[in-house]
């Protein structure tokens, strides 16, 4: 991953790259709302990092009743 | 009445009840060569079936005839004697294989040679 | 005049002529065979050919049109890109059974009627075990068995549907079904074992882990990918399909995130993605139809190349799961770049195949104002990005250094690989040349300014939260239980069931037979006795005692009777037993007869 | 020559197994061959005999010349000369096999083996050829009496389980006989194309009824139908391993074939399917005995054990087919006596094998056979494969037949049983591929060591015709739908 230095800047370019995409979002134009949220800028934003966070979380709590040790079948 | 069925069929009815006794033999004796000969009993039965069946009362041999008479049916003795041939036939491999069973196991006992295999 | 022959015919009978032929010859042949089975499809012309009369009714091994033609055509494309990858392997069986798995993938695209469709499904079926069972372990032996299992009665009730289909109709052709009835539910639930449809999935994650390297590459491509076109056939727009498909989407993906063997994540990753295809076929629409074809194919190549991938680390890293992985981008910079390839397909990065395919299927389902289920189908895109294009190279390639010495693959693996990238990135940038084999015609732009900013919105923001919580999503080295849970735990009960239960069972007819018959003996030792003592007791019972006698002592009296009753308990006898048997049934059938009359 | 074809595959044999001891005393050696000469004859002649009945029609064989219905007539139709072919074929291909195998098992005994083997086989051909249902019965004993004979050179155990067999078959027989003779008193002919006018007139008399239930129940437990199948597991289980392959491959089936003569062609199709529903309550004691011969099955461990009761299954489906008594069941179950016996006969000659070459019986010591004896495992899988019904072979088109016809009944549970009872053979099959294709053997190194030539060689070519006739299915059924749909209405 390279030096030190060099992860700050990915980092900084991912960070721009987060808020251009809400911001161009805001300047798109829409040529047809077909669901609720087509007009809501942002969304799909909001919607991929939250269905992440919750994924995350709800399967770190699946995790605890459906994984067994590796030997578990033997 | 009764009596009319006993003593007009008496053959039928004794072949019924060789026909039990033969099946008696075959289930209620543990003894091989008791089974056996309730094997032979339970087929001589329906040989004396075929043989009343054929029967005509007052009949004689349907050979050397001059005129027409009443004669027996000669089909169904010969189908038994064919019969009977096989009968003997089986009971001689019942037999050996009953000597073969006492050499291998020393007991026709049927409980005791199924304790030994 | 007979132009083409079936294309699965093809590759089935090139198979039986692997070995015979050695080294050089052996390889060129082998890379061959797909070449020319891709030229002979070429010439395919449209319409019904290869009709073979069969017992009375016509089999069809060339029903041709676009949409067998546009699964025929990935299908030889990938044959040809797994064997390539597979070229170094020693064991002629593997390349033969490929082949011949490949082929019957083939047939069953090209069959125009249900009993050829039946005869090669289960080819499928039965050469697919054998790229499990190479692998030479105990786990792929077991793995493989219940693969088997699964699919035999995946097989019976496709078989059991199309005979009563059959019956019903008189007729074999191989056509819509979604009009509902037994014998479509039958067959539908045939097609969804293969797809792998919730709860008939389990098979898949099970198996395909298990699979040599090169035979999983294979593996991944066909069976699912051929459940999807019979599916797409028979039951497309029927609705019940797109919640099952949604659901499995997310179902797919949902699993994959327990996993620590990285086959196995890709394994769920193909259930999510069969989950989007079969939501598309549940829609029906020519824009989710043309989709579904669209996805199957870049589905094909992308998995593919994943599962290529993920083979070439486990061929030179031996090992396969992400505990046991990490730091591999220093020394397998190439394969890293080629998985990111495949990885950003399946995430449908725009540039790459998926985003053309996959955003047909999400666009038609905002077309039918399904708002649920274009929240499910994104969801599992979003999580499917987070799964294979963040996790498992972070887990394999980049985070805590593993130690382990491997090395790039060989060249073989790497060209194949290659060429699974050049495909996929072809078609990302150009995709009309998807769009022109789909079966109806396109009018759909995928690259539009909104669908690519909320693409990005998405896929950007999806990174952010991995990054926030990457360390809540480090694996253990666990399993996960499943579905296959119910069988793999059960099959033991199910032995123990049969041997000792059930086949006391189907003796019970015998044992109430010989109940009956024990009676009998019992009676037939002293029958005047037996009815004395009948008699007796019925006396005992209605008086409370025999005349002349005070009760107690009648009571004992009466006792002892019964137990002094002649002879020993009765015994079994094998032969006695056979006997009593048939006296009875002769009975029973006499009775029966004169009853009936 | 040729128009005394039908007496001459009978004559053949009876005078092949008198010669035997006389060649036996010259050189013990040439039993083999001998008794290899004559079921080849009978075989060739029984080819003949179909193609004939094909070309040509039925035919009918006046024994001396003596008129039906006073002498003895053979009656040929497509049914006959079917399972003619089909007899003759497998003891011919199981002699071969026989001459190993029979040679390890039971050395020294050939003489008197070959001479009974020639007997069996002509025993059987004689029912399946005569069109006279008293010479049936002689024929019947012939064969049965060489059967107890054949069963009883095998190991110790085979004694009891011989005499057992030959209880029931007596009785059998003597019910067939007294079964018989209720038709002759009741009819005064013996000969079965002549019976079955006769009789129309006497139906609804008791007797008939009785005559019924006694053929019925002897000839079921000649197929050895569940639940009088209780001496075929032992019978095959502790006979030589030829003598249970050619058992399970004809005996059974020849009894089916005389149940089918005298349920459809001596008594008519309308009177045992809709006057008295014989058909009906068979169907049933059919389809449990499928459930249970495969239940049965699974729980065995001896492999020859384990094919017996796979049998008895099997044995149902055909009845099943049979009693279902429409045409598509019909021709299902009586191509199923072509695959039942096709496989089964493999099956036990690879079981018959593998005891040749290592001894092992119990199905969980064959690990390591895959590698040990590649050939003969190849065509237990084909044979295993057929049995559970997968396509491309021929277990599939009769399975498929039989589904398709209890479809046509629209019984759903016979459905339901037929394809649960595939999956149980899976059961049983698996367990076998498992132990033999991927158990590891600890001790030693694992080498190809096949059985001889003369064994393999009919494993193989069992295993080929499963696979070549379900390839071309349509063949057998053409010629089994052509008779079935002259019987049923």
């Amino acid at each position: 991953m390279g030096s030190l230095k060099n992860r700050k800047v990915l980092k900084y370019l991912f960070y721009a790259g987060l808020v251009i995409a809400v911001l161009a979002d805001f300047l798109m134009h829409r040529e047809k709302i077909e669901l609720p949220w087509d007009a809501v800028p942002g969304f799909n934003a909001m919607y991929g990092f939250f269905s992440t966070i919750l994924l995350i979380i709800v399967l770190r709590a699946a995790g605890y009743v459906l994984l067994k040790r590796e030997d578990y079948y033997d | 009445m009764i009596q009319d069925i006993i003593f007009a069929k008496y053959n039928y009815i004794i072949y019924i009840t060789l026909m039990t006794i033969g099946f008696y033999g075959m289930i209620g004796k543990r003894n091989l060569i008791k089974k056996l000969i309730g094997m032979s009993i339970f087929q001589y039965s329906i040989f004396l079936f075929y043989i009343s069946a054929a029967d005509v009362s007052g009949g004689t041999a349907p050979i050397l005839l001059k005129e027409p008479a009443v004669y027996v049916n000669p089909l169904p003795h010969v189908l038994i004697l064919t019969a009977i041939v096989v009968a003997v036939s089986t009971l001689a491999v019942g037999l050996s294989l009953a000597i073969r069973i006492h050499r291998e196991f020393g007991t026709l006992d049927e409980d005791k040679i199924i304790e030994l295999s | 005049m007979i132009d083409w022959v079936p294309p699965g015919i093809v590759l089935i009978a090139g198979a039986f002529l692997i070995p015979f032929l050695k080294g050089r010859a052996k390889r060129a042949y082998l890379l061959l065979l797909p070449v020319i089975t891709f030229i002979d499809l070429f010439f395919m012309a449209d319409g019904t050919g290869w009709a073979v009369p069969f017992m009375g009714y016509n089999l069809v091994f060339g029903q041709v049109d676009r949409l067998s033609m546009a699964f025929g055509y990935v299908f030889v494309i990938m044959a040809f890109i797994g064997m390539l990858y597979a070229l170094h392997v020693k064991e002629d069986g593997q390349h033969f059974a490929a082949f011949l798995y490949a082929g019957s993938a083939l047939g069953v695209v090209f069959s125009g009627d249900f009993l050829s469709l039946f005869v090669f499904w289960e080819i499928m079926a039965f050469s697919g075990v054998f790229l499990i069972w190479y692998s030479r372990d105990k786990a792929s032996r077991d793995a493989g068995m219940r693969y088997l299992l699964v699919h035999v009665f995946g097989g019976l009730s496709l078989l059991a549907g199309i005979v009563i289909r059959l019956v019903n109709t008189g007729s074999l052709e191989f056509g819509s079904l979604a009009h509902g009835g037994l014998d479509s539910y039958l067959i539908l639930l045939g097609f969804m074992v293969n797809a792998a449809v919730p709860p008939l999935h389990a098979w898949l994650s099970d198996a395909y882990p298990e699979a040599t390297i090169t035979g999983a590459v294979f593996l991944s491509a066909f069976t699912t990918k051929t459940a999807v076109y019979v599916l797409l056939r028979a039951f497309s727009g029927f609705e019940i399909l797109i919640w099952f498909g949604a659901a499995m989407a997310v179902f797919g993906v949902a699993y994959a995130l327990l996993q620590n063997d990285i086959r196995r994540l890709l394994a769920y990753e193909i259930i999510s993605q069969v989950g989007y295809m079969i939501a598309g076929i549940g829609m029906g629409t020519m824009l989710s139809l043309n989709g579904v074809t669209a996805h199957a194919f870049t589905h094909i190549l992308y998995k593919g190349l994943l599962f290529m991938g993920a083979g070439a680390v486990i061929y030179t890293a031996g090992k396969r799961k992400f505990t046991e992985l990490g730091g591999l981008y220093r020394t397998m910079p190439l394969t890293l770049g080629l998985y990111m390839v495949g990885a950003l397909s399946i995430s449908a990065v725009p540039f790459f195949s998926g985003f053309v395919s996959k955003s047909m299927i999400v666009s038609a389902s905002a077309h039918e104002h399904l708002a649920p289920v274009w929240l499910l189908l994104t969801l599992a895109s979003a999580g499917t990005f987070l799964l294979v294009a963040l996790r498992l190279p972070y887990f394999t390639f980049f985070g805590k250094d593993s130690g382990i010495k491997a090395k790039e693959p060989p060249v073989n693996m790497l060209l194949a690989m290659g060429f699974a990238a050049f495909l996929n990135i072809l078609i990302g940038v150009y995709p009309a040349i998807l769009y022109n084999i789909l079966p109806f015609p396109v009018d759909y732009v995928p690259y539009t300014g909104e669908h690519i900013v909320w693409t990005v919105q998405i896929l950007l923001f999806t990174a952010l939260g991995f990054f926030l919580m990457r360390d809540k999503l480090m694996s253990q080295p666990a399993i996960s239980l499943d579905i296959d849970w119910i069988y793999r735990k059960g099959s033991r009960a199910f032995m123990w069931f049969v041997e000792k239960p059930l086949s006391a069972a189907a003796q019970l007819p015998v044992r109430i037979f010989l109940r009956i018959a024990d009676y009998l003996m019992w009676l037939g030792k002293n029958p005047t006795r037996a009815v004395s003592l009948y008699a007796s007791t019925a006396i005992f019972r209605l008086l409370g005692r025999f005349p002349g006698m005070p009760p107690h002592a009648s009571e004992k009296l009466l006792e002892n009777a019964w137990k002094n009753y002649p002879g020993e308990p009765v015994k079994k006898s094998p032969v006695g037993d056979s006997v009593i048997l048939v006296l009875i049934l002769m009975a029973v059938y006499a009775i029966y007869y004169y009853i009936v009359t | 020559m040729i128009e005394h074809f039908p007496v001459l595959i009978i004559a053949v044999g009876l005078l092949g197994a008198f010669f035997t001891p006389i060649i036996g005393l010259i050189r013990k050696e040439l039993c083999s061959p001998w008794a290899s000469l004559i079921t080849l004859l009978q075989f060739l002649i029984s080819i003949f005999l179909l193609y004939q009945v094909l070309a040509a029609g039925n035919i009918s064989y006046w024994l001396g010349g003596w008129q039906p219905p006073w002498g003895i007539e053979y009656a040929i139709d497509i049914l006959n000369a079917f399972v003619l072919v089909l007899v003759a074929g497998v003891c011919f291909s199981v002699s071969i096999y026989a001459k190993k195998s029979l040679g390890f098992e039971v050395p020294g005994k050939e003489l008197p083996l070959y001479t009974l083997y020639i007997l069996l086989s002509t025993g059987m051909l004689g029912i399946v050829v005569t069109g006279d249902i008293f010479n049936l019965y002689v024929f019947l004993e012939i064969g049965s009496l060489a059967a107890y004979a054949l069963i009883a050179v095998g190991d110790r155990q085979s004694l009891m389980a011989s005499f057992n067999y030959m209880i029931m078959g007596t009785i059998s027989a003597s019910f067939i006989l007294l079964g018989i003779g209720y038709l002759y008193v009741m009819t005064g002919t013996l000969n079965m194309a002549d019976l079955s006018e006769r009789l129309p007139e006497l139906y609804g008399r008791p007797v008939i009824l009785v005559a019924l239930a006694l053929l019925v129940v002897g000839l079921s437990i000649k197929t050895a139908l569940f639940p009088l199948h209780t001496w075929l597991p032992d019978a095959y289980t502790h006979a030589p391993s030829a003598v249970s392959a050619m058992l399970a491959g004809t005996f059974t089936k020849v009894g089916i074939y005389a149940l089918i003569r005298v349920m459809f062609t001596v008594i008519s199709p309308e009177y045992v399917i809709e006057t008295v529903p014989v058909m009906n309550i068979l169907s049933w004691v059919a389809a449990a005995g499928i459930v249970a011969g495969s239940v049965l099955a699974i729980a065995q461990y001896d492999i020859k054990r384990m094919l017996a009761y796979s049998s008895v299954s099997q044995i149902g489906y055909i009845i099943l087919g049979v009693s279902m008594a429409n045409k598509l069941a019909m021709t299902g179950g009586i191509l199923h006596i072509l695959s039942h016996s096709l496989m089964k006969v493999g099956l036990f000659m690879v079981a018959g094998a593998i005891i040749y070459r290592t001894g092992i019986r119990n199905i969980y010591q064959l690990k390591g056979m895959g590698k040990k004896m590649p050939f003969t495992m190849a065509a237990f899988v084909i044979g295993a494969l057929s049995m559970i019904g997968i396509p491309p072979t021929i277990g599939f088109a009769s399975k498929f037949y039989l589904a398709w016809g209890a479809l046509e009944a629209e019984n759903w549970v016979f459905v339901a049983v037929i394809l649960l009872s595939s999956l149980l053979t899976a059961v049983y099959f698996w367990r076998i591929f498992e132990n033999v294709y991927f158990g590891v053997h600890e001790h030693e190194e694992i080498k190809k060591d096949e059985v001889p030539l003369s064994m393999l060689l009919p494993i193989l070519i069992f295993a080929a015709i499963t696979l070549l006739l379900g390839l071309f299915a349509s063949l057998p059924i053409g010629v089994i739908e052509h008779w079935v749909t002259g019987v049923l209405p």
